[in-house]
Protein backbone atom coordinates (compact mmCIF):
# COMPACT_ATOMS: atom_id res chain seq x y z
CA UNK A 1 0.00 0.00 0.00
CA UNK A 2 2.80 2.47 0.99
CA UNK A 3 4.80 1.74 -2.17
CA UNK A 4 1.54 2.24 -4.23
CA UNK A 5 0.88 5.33 -2.39
CA UNK A 6 4.18 6.29 -2.99
CA UNK A 7 4.23 5.85 -6.89
CA UNK A 8 0.95 8.10 -7.32
CA UNK A 9 2.59 10.91 -5.09
CA UNK A 10 5.53 10.56 -7.90
CA UNK A 11 3.51 10.93 -10.80
CA UNK A 12 0.90 13.64 -9.37
CA UNK A 13 4.04 15.72 -8.85
CA UNK A 14 5.75 15.00 -12.03
CA UNK A 15 2.65 15.85 -13.41
CA UNK A 16 1.90 19.11 -12.19
CA UNK A 17 5.76 20.10 -12.29
CA UNK A 18 5.41 20.28 -16.25
CA UNK A 19 9.26 21.07 -16.35
CA UNK A 20 12.23 18.48 -15.24
CA UNK A 21 12.14 18.33 -11.20
CA UNK A 22 14.89 16.90 -9.21
CA UNK A 23 14.89 13.91 -6.76
CA UNK A 24 15.95 16.21 -4.37
CA UNK A 25 12.80 18.38 -4.71
CA UNK A 26 11.04 15.12 -4.92
CA UNK A 27 11.98 13.65 -2.02
CA UNK A 28 11.87 17.05 0.01
CA UNK A 29 8.30 17.48 -0.89
CA UNK A 30 6.97 13.81 -0.08
CA UNK A 31 9.34 13.16 2.96
CA UNK A 32 10.41 9.87 2.48
CA UNK A 33 13.70 8.33 1.76
CA UNK A 34 15.26 9.12 -1.01
CA UNK A 35 16.60 5.53 -2.19
CA UNK A 36 12.82 4.55 -1.72
CA UNK A 37 11.76 7.55 -4.34
CA UNK A 38 14.88 6.35 -6.33
CA UNK A 39 13.34 3.35 -6.58
CA UNK A 40 10.04 4.07 -7.54
CA UNK A 41 11.24 6.65 -9.90
CA UNK A 42 13.23 3.48 -11.40
CA UNK A 43 9.91 1.51 -11.82
CA UNK A 44 7.87 3.97 -13.41
CA UNK A 45 10.69 4.52 -16.28
CA UNK A 46 10.23 0.87 -16.82
CA UNK A 47 6.45 0.98 -16.60
CA UNK A 48 6.11 4.03 -19.06
CA UNK A 49 7.90 2.51 -21.64
CA UNK A 50 4.73 0.58 -22.64
CA UNK A 51 2.79 3.39 -22.10
CA UNK A 52 1.88 6.49 -23.56
CA UNK A 53 4.67 8.61 -21.25
CA UNK A 54 8.56 8.69 -21.03
CA UNK A 55 10.39 10.24 -18.34
CA UNK A 56 13.66 12.46 -19.69
CA UNK A 57 16.12 12.55 -17.53
CA UNK A 58 18.57 15.27 -17.99
CA UNK A 59 21.26 16.79 -15.35
CA UNK A 60 19.75 14.46 -12.26
CA UNK A 61 16.46 15.69 -13.09
CA UNK A 62 13.58 14.22 -14.33
CA UNK A 63 10.75 15.26 -16.74
CA UNK A 64 7.40 13.54 -18.07
CA UNK A 65 6.73 13.61 -21.77
CA UNK A 66 5.25 12.33 -24.42
CA UNK A 67 6.00 8.66 -25.75
CA UNK A 68 8.23 8.80 -28.95
CA UNK A 69 6.80 5.98 -30.97
CA UNK A 70 3.54 8.57 -30.57
CA UNK A 71 5.38 11.61 -32.28
CA UNK A 72 3.67 12.02 -35.90
CA UNK A 73 0.23 11.96 -33.49
CA UNK A 74 1.36 14.88 -31.03
CA UNK A 75 2.56 16.81 -33.97
CA UNK A 76 -0.58 16.08 -35.65
CA UNK A 77 -2.79 17.30 -32.83
CA UNK A 78 -0.66 19.93 -31.48
CA UNK A 79 -0.87 21.38 -35.17
CA UNK A 80 3.00 21.37 -36.03
CA UNK A 81 6.01 20.07 -37.45
CA UNK A 82 7.06 16.99 -36.21
CA UNK A 83 10.51 18.42 -36.49
CA UNK A 84 11.23 22.03 -37.49
CA UNK A 85 14.19 21.66 -40.02
CA UNK A 86 17.26 22.53 -38.67
CA UNK A 87 20.63 23.21 -41.01
CA UNK A 88 23.57 20.76 -41.17
CA UNK A 89 25.81 23.71 -39.61
CA UNK A 90 23.41 23.84 -36.62
CA UNK A 91 23.49 20.28 -36.14
CA UNK A 92 27.18 19.75 -36.31
CA UNK A 93 27.15 23.01 -33.77
CA UNK A 94 24.57 21.25 -31.68
CA UNK A 95 26.77 17.86 -31.93
CA UNK A 96 30.11 20.30 -30.59
CA UNK A 97 27.44 21.45 -27.60
CA UNK A 98 26.63 18.63 -26.60
CA UNK A 99 29.76 16.90 -26.08
CA UNK A 100 32.10 20.02 -25.00
CA UNK A 101 29.75 22.04 -23.02
CA UNK A 102 29.57 24.13 -21.29
CA UNK A 103 31.11 25.73 -23.99
CA UNK A 104 32.21 29.12 -24.74
CA UNK A 105 31.29 30.80 -28.64
CA UNK A 106 35.25 31.33 -29.61
CA UNK A 107 35.78 27.58 -28.24
CA UNK A 108 33.02 26.34 -30.97
CA UNK A 109 33.95 28.85 -33.61
CA UNK A 110 37.61 27.26 -33.14
CA UNK A 111 36.43 23.86 -33.67
CA UNK A 112 34.53 24.76 -36.90
CA UNK A 113 36.79 27.01 -37.86
CA UNK A 114 33.94 29.55 -38.79
CA UNK A 115 31.92 32.31 -37.47
CA UNK A 116 29.10 31.05 -35.30
CA UNK A 117 26.77 33.40 -33.84
CA UNK A 118 23.68 32.65 -35.92
CA UNK A 119 23.83 29.21 -35.36
CA UNK A 120 23.74 29.91 -32.07
CA UNK A 121 21.18 32.15 -31.65
CA UNK A 122 18.69 29.64 -33.79
CA UNK A 123 19.28 26.86 -31.07
CA UNK A 124 18.57 29.11 -28.65
CA UNK A 125 15.62 30.20 -29.78
CA UNK A 126 14.50 26.57 -30.28
CA UNK A 127 15.31 25.78 -26.89
CA UNK A 128 17.85 23.48 -27.67
CA UNK A 129 21.20 25.14 -25.93
CA UNK A 130 20.68 27.67 -23.27
CA UNK A 131 23.21 29.83 -21.52
CA UNK A 132 24.60 27.75 -18.24
CA UNK A 133 27.29 30.53 -16.71
CA UNK A 134 30.05 32.32 -17.62
CA UNK A 135 33.77 31.52 -18.07
CA UNK A 136 36.34 32.61 -15.30
CA UNK A 137 38.33 34.01 -18.57
CA UNK A 138 38.85 37.54 -19.76
CA UNK A 139 35.78 39.17 -20.92
CA UNK A 140 33.84 36.50 -18.91
CA UNK A 141 32.34 34.54 -22.00
CA UNK A 142 29.15 32.80 -22.10
CA UNK A 143 29.04 29.52 -21.84
CA UNK A 144 26.39 27.16 -23.39
CA UNK A 145 25.02 24.20 -22.43
CA UNK A 146 21.74 21.91 -23.58
CA UNK A 147 18.68 21.86 -22.38
CA UNK A 148 16.00 18.91 -21.92
CA UNK A 149 14.55 19.78 -25.21
CA UNK A 150 17.25 18.74 -26.95
CA UNK A 151 16.72 15.06 -25.32
CA UNK A 152 13.37 15.66 -26.31
CA UNK A 153 13.67 16.96 -29.62
CA UNK A 154 15.99 13.99 -30.92
CA UNK A 155 13.80 11.72 -29.07
CA UNK A 156 16.24 10.14 -26.24
CA UNK A 157 15.55 9.33 -22.69
CA UNK A 158 19.02 10.49 -21.57
CA UNK A 159 22.16 11.78 -22.44
CA UNK A 160 23.80 8.28 -21.76
CA UNK A 161 21.72 7.21 -25.07
CA UNK A 162 23.04 9.41 -27.72
CA UNK A 163 25.99 8.19 -29.24
CA UNK A 164 29.09 8.08 -27.37
CA UNK A 165 31.93 10.57 -28.82
CA UNK A 166 34.90 7.46 -27.43
CA UNK A 167 33.76 5.44 -30.11
CA UNK A 168 34.61 7.13 -33.22
CA UNK A 169 37.65 6.61 -34.29
CA UNK A 170 39.39 8.80 -36.96
CA UNK B 1 27.06 27.23 -45.24
CA UNK B 2 28.60 28.20 -48.40
CA UNK B 3 28.02 27.25 -51.85
CA UNK B 4 31.02 25.99 -54.02
CA UNK B 5 29.60 24.94 -57.76
CA UNK B 6 26.84 22.22 -56.87
CA UNK B 7 28.13 21.48 -53.35
CA UNK B 8 27.44 23.09 -50.01
CA UNK B 9 30.16 23.07 -47.17
CA UNK B 10 29.59 24.25 -43.74
CA UNK B 11 33.40 26.20 -43.51
CA UNK B 12 36.94 25.73 -44.64
CA UNK B 13 37.04 22.80 -42.60
CA UNK B 14 34.11 20.64 -43.90
CA UNK B 15 36.06 21.73 -47.63
CA UNK B 16 38.99 20.76 -46.33
CA UNK B 17 38.10 17.41 -45.11
CA UNK B 18 36.12 16.74 -48.47
CA UNK B 19 39.32 17.46 -50.54
CA UNK B 20 41.20 14.69 -48.06
CA UNK B 21 38.44 12.38 -48.46
CA UNK B 22 37.77 12.85 -52.03
CA UNK B 23 41.28 12.15 -52.47
CA UNK B 24 41.63 9.33 -49.80
CA UNK B 25 44.01 10.55 -47.91
CA UNK B 26 44.49 10.44 -43.84
CA UNK B 27 44.92 12.86 -41.84
CA UNK B 28 48.10 14.43 -41.93
CA UNK B 29 50.70 17.59 -42.86
CA UNK B 30 51.48 15.77 -45.84
CA UNK B 31 47.85 15.53 -47.63
CA UNK B 32 47.20 19.00 -46.05
CA UNK B 33 50.13 19.97 -48.48
CA UNK B 34 49.46 17.34 -50.90
CA UNK B 35 45.65 19.37 -51.01
CA UNK B 36 46.58 23.06 -50.96
CA UNK B 37 46.48 24.32 -54.12
CA UNK B 38 42.59 22.15 -54.83
CA UNK B 39 41.53 24.61 -51.63
CA UNK B 40 43.10 27.32 -53.25
CA UNK B 41 41.31 26.62 -56.53
CA UNK B 42 38.31 25.80 -55.05
CA UNK B 43 37.44 29.06 -52.57
CA UNK B 44 38.11 30.55 -56.10
CA UNK B 45 34.78 29.53 -56.85
CA UNK B 46 32.95 30.79 -54.00
CA UNK B 47 30.28 33.16 -54.57
CA UNK B 48 32.05 36.64 -53.01
CA UNK B 49 29.20 38.12 -51.64
CA UNK B 50 29.99 35.25 -49.01
CA UNK B 51 30.47 36.43 -45.46
CA UNK B 52 32.41 33.69 -44.23
CA UNK B 53 35.02 33.85 -46.92
CA UNK B 54 37.41 35.30 -44.39
CA UNK B 55 37.38 31.92 -42.63
CA UNK B 56 37.98 30.19 -45.24
CA UNK B 57 40.77 32.79 -46.84
CA UNK B 58 42.63 31.99 -42.77
CA UNK B 59 42.57 28.29 -43.86
CA UNK B 60 44.50 29.15 -47.22
CA UNK B 61 47.30 31.19 -45.38
CA UNK B 62 47.81 28.16 -42.49
CA UNK B 63 48.04 26.16 -45.72
CA UNK B 64 50.44 28.32 -47.80
CA UNK B 65 52.58 27.89 -44.60
CA UNK B 66 52.34 24.47 -44.63
CA UNK B 67 53.60 24.12 -48.62
CA UNK B 68 56.10 26.88 -48.14
CA UNK B 69 57.74 24.29 -45.55
CA UNK B 70 58.69 22.07 -47.93
CA UNK B 71 60.70 25.14 -50.03
CA UNK B 72 61.97 27.07 -46.47
CA UNK B 73 62.39 24.34 -44.02
CA UNK B 74 62.94 26.96 -40.81
CA UNK B 75 60.35 27.88 -39.87
CA UNK B 76 59.50 29.92 -36.34
CA UNK B 77 58.14 27.58 -33.58
CA UNK B 78 54.96 29.54 -33.58
CA UNK B 79 54.28 28.55 -37.41
CA UNK B 80 55.65 25.10 -36.21
CA UNK B 81 52.38 25.75 -34.14
CA UNK B 82 50.07 27.05 -36.42
CA UNK B 83 50.50 23.97 -39.02
CA UNK B 84 50.02 21.24 -35.94
CA UNK B 85 46.98 23.12 -34.89
CA UNK B 86 45.29 22.90 -38.36
CA UNK B 87 46.23 18.89 -38.45
CA UNK B 88 45.28 18.99 -34.98
CA UNK B 89 41.59 21.12 -35.66
CA UNK B 90 40.66 19.01 -38.50
CA UNK B 91 40.83 15.81 -37.01
CA UNK B 92 38.53 16.87 -34.18
CA UNK B 93 36.21 18.50 -36.72
CA UNK B 94 35.74 15.18 -38.57
CA UNK B 95 35.05 13.74 -35.48
CA UNK B 96 32.07 16.05 -35.07
CA UNK B 97 30.78 15.62 -38.32
CA UNK B 98 30.77 12.15 -37.47
CA UNK B 99 28.59 12.78 -34.88
CA UNK B 100 26.28 15.54 -36.37
CA UNK B 101 25.61 13.01 -39.43
CA UNK B 102 24.60 10.01 -36.13
CA UNK B 103 22.18 12.79 -35.05
CA UNK B 104 20.56 13.22 -38.42
CA UNK B 105 20.36 9.16 -38.43
CA UNK B 106 18.70 9.32 -34.76
CA UNK B 107 16.15 12.47 -36.70
CA UNK B 108 15.09 10.45 -39.66
CA UNK B 109 13.55 8.01 -37.21
CA UNK B 110 11.18 10.31 -36.71
CA UNK B 111 11.21 9.50 -32.82
CA UNK B 112 10.39 12.09 -30.41
CA UNK B 113 9.23 13.33 -27.29
CA UNK B 114 7.33 16.26 -26.75
CA UNK B 115 7.20 18.48 -23.72
CA UNK B 116 3.66 18.10 -21.40
CA UNK B 117 1.66 20.98 -22.65
CA UNK B 118 1.86 24.04 -20.40
CA UNK B 119 -1.18 23.96 -18.09
CA UNK B 120 -3.03 26.47 -16.16
CA UNK B 121 -2.83 26.47 -12.29
CA UNK B 122 -3.93 23.59 -10.44
CA UNK B 123 -4.15 25.85 -7.91
CA UNK B 124 -6.05 28.94 -8.77
CA UNK B 125 -4.24 32.01 -7.48
CA UNK B 126 -2.35 35.14 -8.39
CA UNK B 127 0.66 36.22 -7.37
CA UNK B 128 2.09 39.30 -9.15
CA UNK B 129 5.62 40.55 -9.34
CA UNK B 130 6.33 42.80 -6.14
CA UNK B 131 6.85 46.44 -6.45
CA UNK B 132 6.44 46.19 -10.74
CA UNK B 133 4.50 49.21 -12.04
CA UNK B 134 3.85 49.77 -15.80
CA UNK B 135 7.04 51.89 -15.89
CA UNK B 136 9.06 49.64 -14.69
CA UNK B 137 7.89 46.94 -17.51
CA UNK B 138 8.25 49.35 -20.34
CA UNK B 139 12.26 49.57 -19.38
CA UNK B 140 12.40 46.12 -19.43
CA UNK B 141 10.97 45.83 -22.70
CA UNK B 142 12.84 48.71 -24.02
CA UNK B 143 16.13 46.71 -23.12
CA UNK B 144 14.94 43.42 -24.82
CA UNK B 145 14.48 45.56 -27.52
CA UNK B 146 17.10 47.05 -27.89
CA UNK B 147 19.43 44.21 -28.05
CA UNK B 148 17.64 42.98 -31.51
CA UNK B 149 19.29 46.03 -33.89
CA UNK B 150 22.70 45.79 -31.99
CA UNK B 151 23.02 41.84 -33.51
CA UNK B 152 21.74 43.24 -37.13
CA UNK B 153 24.55 46.27 -37.10
CA UNK B 154 27.45 43.89 -36.75
CA UNK B 155 26.16 41.61 -39.62
CA UNK B 156 26.27 44.85 -41.39
CA UNK B 157 29.71 45.85 -40.61
CA UNK B 158 30.98 42.54 -41.62
CA UNK B 159 29.46 42.91 -44.86
CA UNK B 160 31.23 46.29 -45.57
CA UNK B 161 34.53 45.31 -44.76
CA UNK B 162 35.19 42.06 -47.61
CA UNK B 163 37.07 42.82 -50.35
CA UNK B 164 37.03 39.76 -52.58
CA UNK B 165 39.91 37.90 -54.65
CA UNK B 166 38.18 38.95 -58.04
CA UNK B 167 38.58 42.50 -57.34
CA UNK B 168 41.69 42.41 -55.70
CA UNK B 169 42.93 40.32 -58.75
CA UNK B 170 41.34 42.86 -60.88
CA UNK B 171 43.34 46.02 -58.70
CA UNK B 172 46.66 44.16 -59.10
CA UNK B 173 46.53 43.56 -62.83
CA UNK B 174 45.85 46.98 -63.22
CA UNK B 175 48.67 47.97 -61.27
CA UNK B 176 50.66 45.75 -63.93
CA UNK B 177 49.13 47.49 -66.82
CA UNK B 178 49.56 50.77 -65.44
CA UNK B 179 53.28 50.98 -64.00
CA UNK B 180 54.95 47.47 -65.23
CA UNK B 181 56.21 46.82 -61.75
CA UNK B 182 54.56 47.32 -58.06
CA UNK B 183 56.02 46.54 -54.60
CA UNK B 184 53.65 44.18 -52.23
CA UNK B 185 54.06 46.54 -49.19
CA UNK B 186 53.07 49.45 -51.19
CA UNK B 187 49.45 47.35 -51.78
CA UNK B 188 48.84 46.30 -48.70
CA UNK B 189 49.97 49.35 -46.49
CA UNK B 190 46.43 50.48 -46.56
CA UNK B 191 44.76 47.10 -46.11
CA UNK B 192 42.07 47.17 -43.16
CA UNK B 193 42.39 43.67 -42.06
CA UNK B 194 44.45 40.85 -42.31
CA UNK B 195 41.78 38.96 -44.47
CA UNK B 196 43.06 41.94 -47.39
CA UNK B 197 46.67 41.14 -46.46
CA UNK B 198 46.35 37.48 -47.11
CA UNK B 199 43.86 37.76 -49.70
CA UNK B 200 46.29 39.95 -52.06
CA UNK B 201 48.81 37.19 -51.44
CA UNK B 202 46.85 34.73 -52.57
CA UNK B 203 45.61 36.53 -55.80
CA UNK B 204 49.63 37.74 -56.57
CA UNK B 205 50.03 33.52 -56.17
CA UNK B 206 47.54 33.28 -58.78
CA UNK B 207 48.72 36.08 -61.14
CA UNK B 208 52.54 34.30 -60.72
CA UNK B 209 50.42 30.81 -61.56
CA UNK B 210 48.76 32.38 -65.03
CA UNK B 211 52.44 33.00 -65.74
CA UNK B 212 51.39 37.12 -66.07
CA UNK B 213 53.76 38.67 -63.19
CA UNK B 214 57.41 37.43 -61.75
CA UNK B 215 58.31 37.96 -58.24
CA UNK B 216 61.64 38.83 -56.42
CA UNK B 217 62.69 38.83 -52.92
CA UNK B 218 66.33 40.02 -51.45
CA UNK B 219 65.70 37.79 -48.33
CA UNK B 220 63.01 36.53 -45.98
CA UNK B 221 60.22 38.80 -44.73
CA UNK B 222 61.77 41.39 -47.09
CA UNK B 223 59.62 43.60 -49.70
CA UNK B 224 58.21 41.21 -52.62
CA UNK B 225 58.70 43.30 -56.01
CA UNK B 226 56.05 42.48 -58.70
CA UNK B 227 56.79 42.28 -62.52
CA UNK B 228 54.53 42.17 -64.92
CA UNK B 229 55.95 39.54 -67.93
CA UNK C 1 -1.46 -4.70 -29.47
CA UNK C 2 -4.04 -2.64 -31.02
CA UNK C 3 -5.58 -1.55 -27.61
CA UNK C 4 -2.45 -0.91 -25.84
CA UNK C 5 -1.11 1.58 -28.95
CA UNK C 6 -4.70 3.48 -28.43
CA UNK C 7 -4.70 3.76 -25.34
CA UNK C 8 -0.62 4.84 -24.92
CA UNK C 9 -1.39 7.50 -27.63
CA UNK C 10 -4.71 8.79 -25.53
CA UNK C 11 -1.78 9.33 -22.66
CA UNK C 12 0.57 11.41 -25.20
CA UNK C 13 -2.60 13.35 -26.54
CA UNK C 14 -3.93 14.22 -22.76
CA UNK C 15 -0.46 15.02 -21.66
CA UNK C 16 0.92 17.63 -24.03
CA UNK C 17 -2.71 19.42 -23.87
CA UNK C 18 -2.18 20.30 -20.85
CA UNK C 19 -5.54 21.53 -20.69
CA UNK C 20 -9.74 19.52 -21.82
CA UNK C 21 -9.51 18.18 -24.84
CA UNK C 22 -12.78 16.86 -26.34
CA UNK C 23 -13.41 13.36 -27.60
CA UNK C 24 -14.13 14.84 -30.44
CA UNK C 25 -10.44 16.20 -31.34
CA UNK C 26 -8.82 12.51 -29.74
CA UNK C 27 -10.85 10.67 -32.15
CA UNK C 28 -9.94 13.16 -35.30
CA UNK C 29 -5.91 12.96 -34.59
CA UNK C 30 -6.18 9.33 -33.86
CA UNK C 31 -8.51 8.51 -36.80
CA UNK C 32 -10.47 5.92 -35.15
CA UNK C 33 -14.30 4.89 -34.10
CA UNK C 34 -14.93 6.79 -31.37
CA UNK C 35 -16.82 4.15 -29.68
CA UNK C 36 -13.62 2.57 -29.35
CA UNK C 37 -11.63 5.38 -28.27
CA UNK C 38 -14.40 6.06 -25.61
CA UNK C 39 -13.91 2.53 -24.63
CA UNK C 40 -10.02 3.24 -24.23
CA UNK C 41 -10.58 6.36 -22.08
CA UNK C 42 -12.84 5.03 -19.79
CA UNK C 43 -10.44 1.99 -19.36
CA UNK C 44 -7.77 4.65 -18.36
CA UNK C 45 -10.27 6.53 -15.97
CA UNK C 46 -10.54 3.27 -14.14
CA UNK C 47 -6.68 2.18 -14.55
CA UNK C 48 -5.86 5.77 -12.80
CA UNK C 49 -8.05 5.47 -9.63
CA UNK C 50 -5.00 3.95 -8.01
CA UNK C 51 -2.07 5.94 -9.52
CA UNK C 52 -0.83 9.59 -9.21
CA UNK C 53 -2.74 10.49 -12.28
CA UNK C 54 -6.53 11.42 -12.67
CA UNK C 55 -8.97 11.99 -15.91
CA UNK C 56 -11.38 14.74 -14.94
CA UNK C 57 -14.66 14.60 -17.44
CA UNK C 58 -16.01 18.32 -17.52
CA UNK C 59 -18.17 19.82 -20.26
CA UNK C 60 -17.54 16.52 -22.24
CA UNK C 61 -13.63 17.43 -22.53
CA UNK C 62 -11.16 15.29 -20.57
CA UNK C 63 -8.34 16.75 -18.60
CA UNK C 64 -5.51 14.58 -16.90
CA UNK C 65 -5.03 16.36 -13.95
CA UNK C 66 -3.32 15.05 -10.55
CA UNK C 67 -4.97 12.89 -8.07
CA UNK C 68 -7.00 14.41 -5.78
CA UNK C 69 -5.85 12.24 -2.59
CA UNK C 70 -2.37 14.07 -3.46
CA UNK C 71 -3.70 18.00 -3.59
CA UNK C 72 -2.05 18.73 -0.23
CA UNK C 73 1.48 17.54 -2.01
CA UNK C 74 0.81 19.24 -4.94
CA UNK C 75 -0.04 22.45 -3.07
CA UNK C 76 2.91 22.07 -0.95
CA UNK C 77 5.47 21.75 -4.17
CA UNK C 78 3.79 24.47 -6.23
CA UNK C 79 3.80 26.78 -3.28
CA UNK C 80 7.50 25.91 -2.75
CA UNK C 81 8.13 27.10 -6.47
CA UNK C 82 6.33 30.00 -6.06
CA UNK C 83 7.81 31.57 -2.78
CA UNK C 84 10.57 32.54 -5.41
CA UNK C 85 10.28 36.29 -6.62
CA UNK C 86 10.06 36.13 -10.86
CA UNK C 87 13.67 35.59 -12.87
CA UNK C 88 14.96 38.62 -14.32
CA UNK C 89 13.70 36.03 -17.36
CA UNK C 90 10.13 35.89 -16.43
CA UNK C 91 9.75 39.69 -15.81
CA UNK C 92 11.14 40.27 -19.21
CA UNK C 93 8.52 37.92 -20.56
CA UNK C 94 5.76 39.96 -19.17
CA UNK C 95 6.80 43.23 -20.00
CA UNK C 96 6.63 41.90 -23.57
CA UNK C 97 3.58 40.20 -22.82
CA UNK C 98 1.89 43.68 -21.51
CA UNK C 99 3.04 45.78 -24.38
CA UNK C 100 2.63 43.16 -27.12
CA UNK C 101 -0.47 41.74 -26.36
CA UNK C 102 -1.83 39.26 -28.26
CA UNK C 103 1.16 37.28 -28.88
CA UNK C 104 2.37 34.54 -29.95
CA UNK C 105 5.69 32.53 -28.03
CA UNK C 106 7.38 32.44 -31.29
CA UNK C 107 7.21 36.41 -31.29
CA UNK C 108 8.21 36.29 -27.40
CA UNK C 109 11.03 34.23 -28.64
CA UNK C 110 12.53 36.32 -31.65
CA UNK C 111 12.37 39.19 -29.31
CA UNK C 112 13.90 37.41 -26.47
CA UNK C 113 16.33 35.37 -28.67
CA UNK C 114 15.37 32.21 -26.54
CA UNK C 115 13.52 29.66 -25.98
CA UNK C 116 10.49 30.89 -23.77
CA UNK C 117 8.25 27.82 -22.81
CA UNK C 118 9.28 27.20 -18.80
CA UNK C 119 9.24 31.14 -18.59
CA UNK C 120 5.40 31.29 -19.60
CA UNK C 121 4.51 28.70 -17.82
CA UNK C 122 5.67 29.94 -14.92
CA UNK C 123 3.48 33.50 -15.88
CA UNK C 124 0.24 31.20 -16.49
CA UNK C 125 0.81 29.60 -12.76
CA UNK C 126 1.02 32.38 -11.22
CA UNK C 127 -2.18 33.94 -12.73
CA UNK C 128 -0.32 36.59 -14.54
CA UNK C 129 -0.93 35.86 -17.97
CA UNK C 130 -2.87 33.59 -19.96
CA UNK C 131 -4.42 32.16 -23.25
CA UNK C 132 -6.43 34.48 -25.27
CA UNK C 133 -7.44 32.84 -28.26
CA UNK C 134 -5.53 31.99 -31.49
CA UNK C 135 -3.40 33.76 -34.21
CA UNK C 136 -4.78 33.54 -37.70
CA UNK C 137 -1.55 32.00 -39.52
CA UNK C 138 -0.14 28.93 -40.41
CA UNK C 139 -0.33 26.34 -37.42
CA UNK C 140 -2.96 29.04 -35.85
CA UNK C 141 -0.55 29.33 -32.87
CA UNK C 142 -1.60 30.39 -28.98
CA UNK C 143 -2.09 34.25 -28.19
CA UNK C 144 -0.73 35.32 -24.92
CA UNK C 145 -2.23 38.10 -22.97
CA UNK C 146 -2.39 39.23 -19.53
CA UNK C 147 -5.27 38.31 -17.23
CA UNK C 148 -8.03 40.82 -16.24
CA UNK C 149 -6.09 40.41 -12.64
CA UNK C 150 -2.68 41.52 -14.06
CA UNK C 151 -4.08 44.18 -15.50
CA UNK C 152 -5.95 45.81 -12.36
CA UNK C 153 -2.77 45.19 -10.35
CA UNK C 154 -1.02 47.76 -13.09
CA UNK C 155 -3.58 50.03 -12.64
CA UNK C 156 -4.97 49.39 -16.42
CA UNK C 157 -8.68 49.32 -16.73
CA UNK C 158 -8.95 47.61 -20.09
CA UNK C 159 -6.09 46.17 -22.59
CA UNK C 160 -6.66 49.37 -24.70
CA UNK C 161 -5.52 51.71 -22.38
CA UNK C 162 -1.61 50.27 -22.11
CA UNK C 163 0.37 52.72 -23.80
CA UNK C 164 1.29 52.14 -27.77
CA UNK C 165 3.84 50.19 -28.39
CA UNK C 166 3.48 50.40 -32.52
CA UNK C 167 7.14 52.67 -33.12
CA UNK C 168 8.80 49.65 -31.41
CA UNK C 169 8.00 47.23 -33.85
CA UNK C 170 9.11 43.61 -33.45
Amino acid sequence: MKQKNLKSQIESLLLVAGKPISLKEITNTIGENVVEIQKELNGLIEEYRDRGFRIIKKDEKYLLASAQENAELVAKFLNEELRYELSASALETLAIVVYKQPITRAEIESIRGTDCSRVLRVLMIRGLIEEVGRKEAPGRPILYGTTVKMLTYLGVEKEEDLPKMEELAV
Amino acid sequence: MIAVKDKTFEGPLDLLLNLIEKEKLDICQISLARITNDYLSEIQKIDTSNENLADFLIVASKLLYLKSRAILPVLSTEEEEEIEDLETQLKEYKKFKELSSQFSEILDKNQRSFEPGIRNSDINLFLPPLGVDLNYLMNVLQEALSRIPKLEKAEEKRVESKVTLEETLDRLQGLIKKSKKFSFKSVVKNAKTKGEIIITFLALLEMIKRKMVSVEQNKNFADITVQGL
